[in-house]
């Protein structure tokens, strides 16, 4: 055939390649762990910066991935890739195994676990909470500290499990910074009496329209901004939570008062990606992330030829940026397996 | 005795009025300072008497400025001014000589045609007749257009017109009255005894036709006398308080009295002058660039008339002085905002309708202050002696390009002089004088006039025209003050700098502090003409549009100041130019974000056009001719 | 009290809840751009007052968010309106407003008021 | 707050704790201050659980305090740290029990500096060798002694013969933990529980039947900070940490306050009265102030001795009001009695009596 290629992940940059790949005639298989497609994107309520509905992406990329030529498997994690006389055995974790002539690792990253960030009291704390459970709690609706009541003030924390060596994470992950502006400003439209803090150490507003976000933030839905990591995060006798910081601005330590504090959780290496580069022998970075060949002009290419990277296995990136690389990514196969056949 | 109970309120309103303007006279004269006192004795008895009647007759009458800046609103405010004025004048003849006897009570005149309703069937008596006819007919087209203006302000080219409080609607509406109710009393009165010219004639024998006009005639001789006396009760708490005002503002400024930086009589006579009549709207670019309109100076005068808190409206202006230079009864109003910018807010108090006739002096009383001592920390500094002083100014300071280009000229003059401000310096105290403190502002005052007396220098020159005008208006200094402009014209004239012609299209805009501030308007246009091609913008001289960055106007925000420079910009250079010249610090900076042509301070393009090496020039001049300060930024 | 030698340090930390905000409060009804600071510095860094003396609005309007105020009390007096600080500030904030408001609300010793 | 939570912390910061066959090193300050401490836990361990507690007579102070107050080099303590590893090898252990919490921060990082810059060991060799002939090994165990009391804890409890019960009301006590930086904030391994949420003290409390109070400033310094306390003039600054550490558990209402650290106990338990003298406050209800008890004092007063054999009388802040409520007998004429009976003389200025 040598047309047959395997998308390792169903998140969006998977989605968008396998749907670029059987438009452009290859056979794919598509798999996907978990037993739904569409990865982190599903989880989330609203998309910065323009507050679209997570639900359009997921509609634009099952169309995209509802094409003859594509077969899913779901529930089906990869556990490793081998290569044989120029096309690759893909092992699954069901004990199956299936032929290639390229692989497409589209295995995205994981949330940071913010208890590791073991001095914010994540799941120590009742109403210390990550940002991908106000996502869940926004899509329901209902912005609630443990105990069912509304909260009234609401910080959130930039930067957890990124930009930290103690973490474990050099890296930036690009996207927090805006997320919670994003969140803070979901929040204030959700609770209209509520007063929310952003607790940052560099505004990272790099994307198109987010400064124009972070300045809407602070303008028209009032947020706080408060230059200065939190350092620990305690309860008072009221089960309120205390957090402490330095104002860096001020150049003074400071302590609030909080009722709901969320942490923005930073992006990883997936665990299912680290598996699968320890087994096939793919080359990681120093932030764990796969490593690509270059990082300028082969950004999917990895160090096994015919195996190719797509999307946030890389490095973080938003929708956007993911939904490009996967597309590069879907040029570079065909760019191979053109070769491949002369 | 020829008299009906009807006259009675007309007589009520008329010796009402006339009694309260000669109290309200006396109050405002008691209360002028004494030097304001003798100014006004002496003016009354010289030369300035005879000015005022003619400004009274062709300002207050005539309305000649409303007519000159637009036809159709002056017209609206002749024909009602200048038609009652005859025809109380005309009024009064006809019934000296056609009345029963000579000098008759007012309200004969004023209702000849009831007393005398067989009068004017013929000969000269029917001229007479079609004169006053003619004159009412003249007043009834200007209130008809007045009635439109109500309504529809573009009718007569105003894009705003002023909103009006109750007793303004009072009488406005019994003002409107007037004339029609003598129309229609004449015209039925002559309908029954068969007289009246061509207007209430006519229009008699129409009406007569088909109604009891015998009947009808009285109940509108009462509306007719009631509208007048409502009319001359309630002139003193409306805004046509401004028609007997005007006249003593005419006489006391034809007498040498001006506003100055204190509240007192002329400020409240300045105040209650006001017509409303909105042309300071249309001419403020608050107005035509931003939308505000509620703001303008004749809001201003009217909430300082009604003791209201006004201390937005203080604060929300450019300070640009379009509207002093606009306005047709000529009241110094940014003057005038200044003085209210040091007063707090104020909670306006009940009236009751006493204090309404009689109310208390304005005296705005000083009181926004940062309390002392403010400027503890001045800094400590020596100045050397030398013969030319310059003073860039703290918004220089932000336009390199001007410093550079003042340095380079000084040193091609080959004169002696000094930076003052070159590490930094002192404000020069204008923007606290425009925020409304003028207290702290003394103490820099202070500061800085000791710096520049302590040089001994004979010229001080200065970059910035807001500096330019607290120097000229606010500092007491021996020394030669001038702004950078009038020092490049010295320079040439006494040619001391010589100059290459650029060839290159220019237009000037004359930035606000320094024209209509400080009618500095013919300096820089000729130092552009020495050095370029001077272009008309339509804007000239006291013309001249706010670039918008004005340091006077606290209330509103960058984006609707951008607004202002961007219509600004784009209005002066309508015509292309290659470089929108201008001669101020703050005007450049503005300008510059928002247009693509070129802006450039007067000094820069001089500083281009200083000839390569001019061989008359001295020799230790051209070697310093090049010489870059060191810590340029 | 020195009975033994030392006195108590007053701690420098922040308590952002007992502190009374109620100044930049104001300040931020009557001026919104108040908000929209974003600690860059530049009004300070072009400052003619504090090109002499320690005065910095970047300082003065933070230490007012966060209910410091009495850092600020006497040192607000001492801005000269010049406008600098408004003409670099790349955010469009209008400081001289801004200062004039603070003086006022000190003044007037606001609280609670909005 | 959720214990669930509390426990998957702790159960990333299990240390091994050696069951026996200890080298014992002692605190300096414990000695003098709280002088029933070290003897009762020795006594314990040897004589109740029959463990193997060697001491060495010729180990000296570490120098922790004077390292810590900028007087003693490093290389000078790491020699001095040394020599007791050199003893201890001579006697023949591998385990290393600690009883103080400089101490243990002082041998955690000088073991931490050898692991990364094992230059530094040989030097410390040589320089031990050089001035006195020893060789040491490195400790194979390095544990606190309450890591120990910790590890017996359920062995003290089923002795138990009173609870940290209040006797009258039935109510669990409240306590508040407050472990000494140096035990785990430099090197959150060594502790047992870790350095957010250490589980040492913690686990003992809840072992014998007492409330744990997690308040906000748990985590805060007791404000000793040797450099800030050491010099008289600095010791505003520490005194102002212990405030903020008081007036944060006083809503909680704290029964009494175990700390595993020498100063810190001596410092929250003297400071009190500073506290008092000078700013006019007491932290505890009924206007007492807060008895401050090492955990071998209370593992003792759990295990049924007498609280004048515990040491308690030599505190600042004394401890009748908690004994009361712990419904232990106590004889107040005894307090100051020498153990045959000759009666000492009475300090003055006691707390809560």
């Amino acid at each position: 055939m040598g047309r047959r290629v395997v998308v390792i992940g169903g998140g969006v940059a998977g989605m968008e390649a396998a749907g670029q790949l059987a438009r452009r005639g290859c056979n794919v298989t598509v798999f996907e762990k978990e037993t739904e497609t569409g990865g982190h994107v599903k989880n989330w309520f609203h998309l910065f910066p323009d507050r679209k509905d997570s639900r359009d992406v997921l509609r634009y990329l099952g169309n995209k991935i509802n094409h003859n030529n594509i077969t899913l498997f779901t529930g089906i994690a990869v556990e490793g890739i081998r290569p044989s006389n120029g096309s690759f055995s893909v092992f699954t974790g069901d004990g199956n195994e299936i032929t290639a002539d390229a692989v497409v690792v589209a295995t995205g990253f994981d949330l940071f676990r913010s208890e590791k960030k073991e001095e914010y009291g994540y799941g120590i704390y009742e109403n210390v909470i990550t940002s991908a459970d106000l996502e869940r709690m926004f899509r329901k609706d209902q912005i609630r500290m443990h105990d069912g009541s509304i909260p009234g003030k609401i910080g959130l924390v930039h930067c957890v499990g990124s930009r930290d060596e103690k973490a474990g994470n050099l890296y930036c992950s690009k996207l927090c910074c805006v997320t919670a502006v994003k969140q803070a400003m979901e929040i204030a439209e959700h609770l209209e009496d509520a007063k929310v803090f952003c607790f940052y150490m560099d505004m990272r507003m790099g994307g198109a329209m987010y400064e124009e976000l972070y300045r809407e933030a602070q303008e028209n839905y009032g947020i706080g901004f408060i230059r200065g990591k939190v350092s620990e995060v305690a309860q008072n006798i009221d089960n309120k939570l205390i957090v402490k910081v330095e104002d860096t601005l001020t150049g003074r330590p400071l302590k609030m008062e909080i009722d709901l504090l969320v942490l923005m959780a930073g992006m990883e290496m997936s665990e299912g990606g680290k598996k699968i580069a320890q087994s096939a022998g793919l080359d990681t970075g120093e932030n764990r992330f796969f490593k690509p060949a270059d990082l300028h002009f082969a950004s999917n290419e990895s160090n096994i030829k015919g195996v190719f990277y797509a999307g946030t296995c890389t490095m973080p990136m938003n929708i956007t940026e993911a939904i490009s690389h996967a597309r590069a990514a879907a040029a570079d196969v065909m760019d191979y397996l053109d070769k491949q056949k002369n | 005795m020829q008299f009906d109970p009807f006259v009675i309120p007309f007589n009520i309103g008329l010796y009402f009025i006339l009694i309260y303007a000669v109290v309200r006279s006396v109050r405002w004269f008691s209360n002028l300072s004494r030097p304001d006192k003798l100014r006004l004795q002496r003016g009354f008895f010289g030369s300035a008497f005879g000015r005022s009647l003619k400004e009274i007759f062709m300002e207050s009458l005539i309305h000649r400025k409303i007519l000159k800046a637009n036809f159709r609103l002056g017209y609206m405010h002749m024909s009602l001014a200048f038609g009652w004025f005859l025809l109380i004048l005309f009024g009064t003849i006809e019934a000296d000589i056609f009345g029963t006897r000579h000098l008759n009570p007012p309200y004969k005149a004023i209702f000849f045609k009831f007393f005398n309703p067989d009068h004017g069937r013929t000969g000269f008596e029917a001229v007479y007749s079609f004169l006053m006819d003619l004159i009412l007919a003249f007043i009834l087209s200007g209130l008809i257009l007045a009635v439109i203006k109500r309504f529809s302000s573009k009718v007569v080219g105003m894009k705003k017109t002023t909103k009006l409080k109750l007793p303004d609607k009072i009488a406005l509406t019994s003002l409107w009255l007037i004339f029609p109710s003598r129309l229609i009393a004449e015209s039925l009165t002559s309908g029954v005894y068969g007289t009246g010219s061509f207007l209430t004639g006519s229009l008699g024998s129409v009406l007569a036709s088909f109604l009891p006009a015998n009947q009808l005639a009285y109940p509108f001789w009462w509306l007719y006398s009631l509208s007048l006396g409502t009319f001359f009760l309630l002139l003193p708490v409306t805004r046509y308080m401004h028609i007997p005002t005007e006249l003593f503002l005419i006489f006391a400024r034809n007498s040498g009295i001006r506003t100055g930086d204190q509240s007192g009589a002329f400020t409240e006579i300045q105040t209650y002058s006001c017509s409303s009549c909105g042309i300071c709207i249309d001419a403020c670019q608050l107005n035509f660039s931003t939308g505000i309109t509620n703001i303008q100076s004749a809001y201003l005068m009217k909430g300082i008339r009604n003791n209201e808190d006004v201390n937005d409206i203080a604060f929300n202006c450019l300070m640009c002085g379009r509207c002093d230079r606009y306005c047709p009864v000529g009241i110094e109003l940014t003057p005038i905002r200044m003085i209210r910018r040091r007063a707090e807010s104020v909670e306006p108090p009940e009236k009751s309708l006493w204090s309404r006739y009689f109310p208390d002096l304005i005296k705005i009383v000083n009181t926004r202050s940062n309390g002392h001592p403010a400027f503890s920390w001045l800094p400590q500094i020596k100045t050397e002696a030398t013969e030319v002083l310059y003073y860039a100014g703290c918004m220089t300071h932000l336009t390199p390009a001007i410093k550079k280009a003042m340095i380079r000229i000084l040193d091609a003059s080959g004169m002696n002089y000094r930076f003052l401000d070159e590490a930094g310096g002192v404000c020069c105290g204008r923007p606290l004088m425009l925020a409304g403190k003028d207290k702290e502002a003394r103490e820099l005052i202070n500061f800085n006039s000791g710096l520049i007396r302590d040089s001994g220098a004979r010229i001080l020159v200065t970059s910035c025209p807001i500096c330019y005008k607290v120097f000229r208006e606010s500092y007491y200094l021996e020394v030669e003050l001038m702004h950078h402009t009038q020092f490049i014209k010295m320079l040439i004239d006494e040619d001391m700098l010589r100059l290459r012609f650029l060839r290159k299209k220019v237009v000037y805009h004359a930035p606000c502090d320094l024209g209509r501030g400080s009618g500095i308007y013919d300096e820089p246009k000729d130092v552009l003409r020495h050095v370029a091609r001077l272009q008309p913008t339509g804007f000239d001289d006291d013309d001249s549009l706010c670039c918008g960055g004005s340091l006077g106007n606290t209330r509103i925000s960058y984006r609707q100041k951008n607004k202002i420079a961007a219509d600004a910009a784009s209005a002066l250079t309508k015509g292309n130019p290659e470089i929108l010249a201008t001669a101020c610090p703050l005007c450049k900076k503005t300008f510059t974000t928002v247009t693509d042509t070129r802006v450039a301070d007067i000094a820069e393009i001089v500083a281009e056009a200083i000839a390569p090496n001019p061989p008359e020039l001295k020799k230790h001049v051209v070697k310093e001719l090049y010489r870059e300060p060191a810590d340029m930024i | 009290m020195d009975k033994f030698g030392f006195t108590l340090v007053k701690g420098r930390r922040i308590d952002y809840d007992s502190n009374d905000r109620s100044i930049a409060e104001y300040v931020s009804a009557h001026e919104p751009s108040f908000r929209i600071c974003i600690e860059c510095g530049c009004c300070s860094a072009a400052c003619t007052t504090g090109n002499f003396t320690q005065f910095s609005l970047r300082e003065i309007q933070i230490l007012l968010k966060r209910g410091e105020n009495d850092g600020v009390r006497d040192k607000i007096k001492k801005c000269m309106l010049c406008g600098k600080c408004t003409l670099v500030c790349p955010r469009g904030v209008n400081t001289r407003n801004v200062i004039l408001l603070i003086q006022e609300a000190f003044r007037k010793n606001i609280k609670n008021a909005v | 707050m959720i214990e669930e939570g509390k426990k998957r912390v702790w159960s990333d910061y299990q240390k091994e704790i050696p069951d026996d066959h200890y080298f014992y090193v002692r605190s300096c300050i414990r000695q003098s201050f709280f002088p029933g401490s070290e003897q009762f836990f020795l006594r314990f361990m040897r004589d109740i659980l029959g463990k193997d507690f060697f001491e060495n007579p010729s180990h000296t102070t570490c120098t922790g305090i004077g390292y810590h107050a900028d007087v003693v080099p490093f290389q000078t303590i790491q020699t001095v740290v040394a020599r007791h590893f050199a003893l201890m090898k001579e006697s023949g252990y591998k385990n290393i029990a600690i009883s103080c919490v400089t101490s243990f921060g002082i041998y955690t990082e000088i073991i931490e500096t050898w692991k990364h810059f094992p230059q530094e060991l040989e030097k410390v060799r040589e320089f031990l060798y050089k001035a006195t002939g020893r060789e040491f090994d490195v400790p194979e165990n390095m544990a606190h002694t309450s890591d120990i009391i910790y590890k017996f804890r359920d062995e003290i409890a089923a002795k138990a013969k009173n609870l940290l019960i209040n006797k009258k009301t039935g109510e669990p006590l409240n306590i508040v933990e407050h472990i000494g930086c140096h035990y785990a904030k430099m090197f959150p391994k060594y502790g047992v529980g870790g350095a957010e949420f250490p589980r040492v003290l913690s686990g003992m409390i809840e072992a014998w039947g007492g409330k744990v109070i997690d308040y906000p400033e748990r985590r805060h310094c007791c404000g000793f900070g040797f450099r800030q306390y050491l010099v008289q003039a600095n010791r505003g600054y520490s005194l102002s940490n212990t405030i903020k550490k008081f007036s944060s558990m006083q809503p909680y209402k704290p029964d009494m306050v175990l700390t595993n650290c020498p100063g810190c106990t001596m410092l929250m338990d003297k400071w009190q009265y500073t506290m008092k003298e000078m700013e006019n406050v007491v932290y505890g209800e009924n206007g007492e102030s807060i008895p401050v008890l090492t955990y071998e004092e209370l593992a003792g007063l759990v295990l049924g001795y007498n609280p004048w054999d515990l040491g308690l009388q030599y505190h600042m802040v004394q401890s009748e009001p908690l004994l009361r409520k712990l419904g232990i007998e106590y004889d107040p004429d005894d307090k100051y009695k020498t153990s045959d009976g000759r009666q000492m003389p009475i300090p003055e200025n006691m707390i809560n009596v």
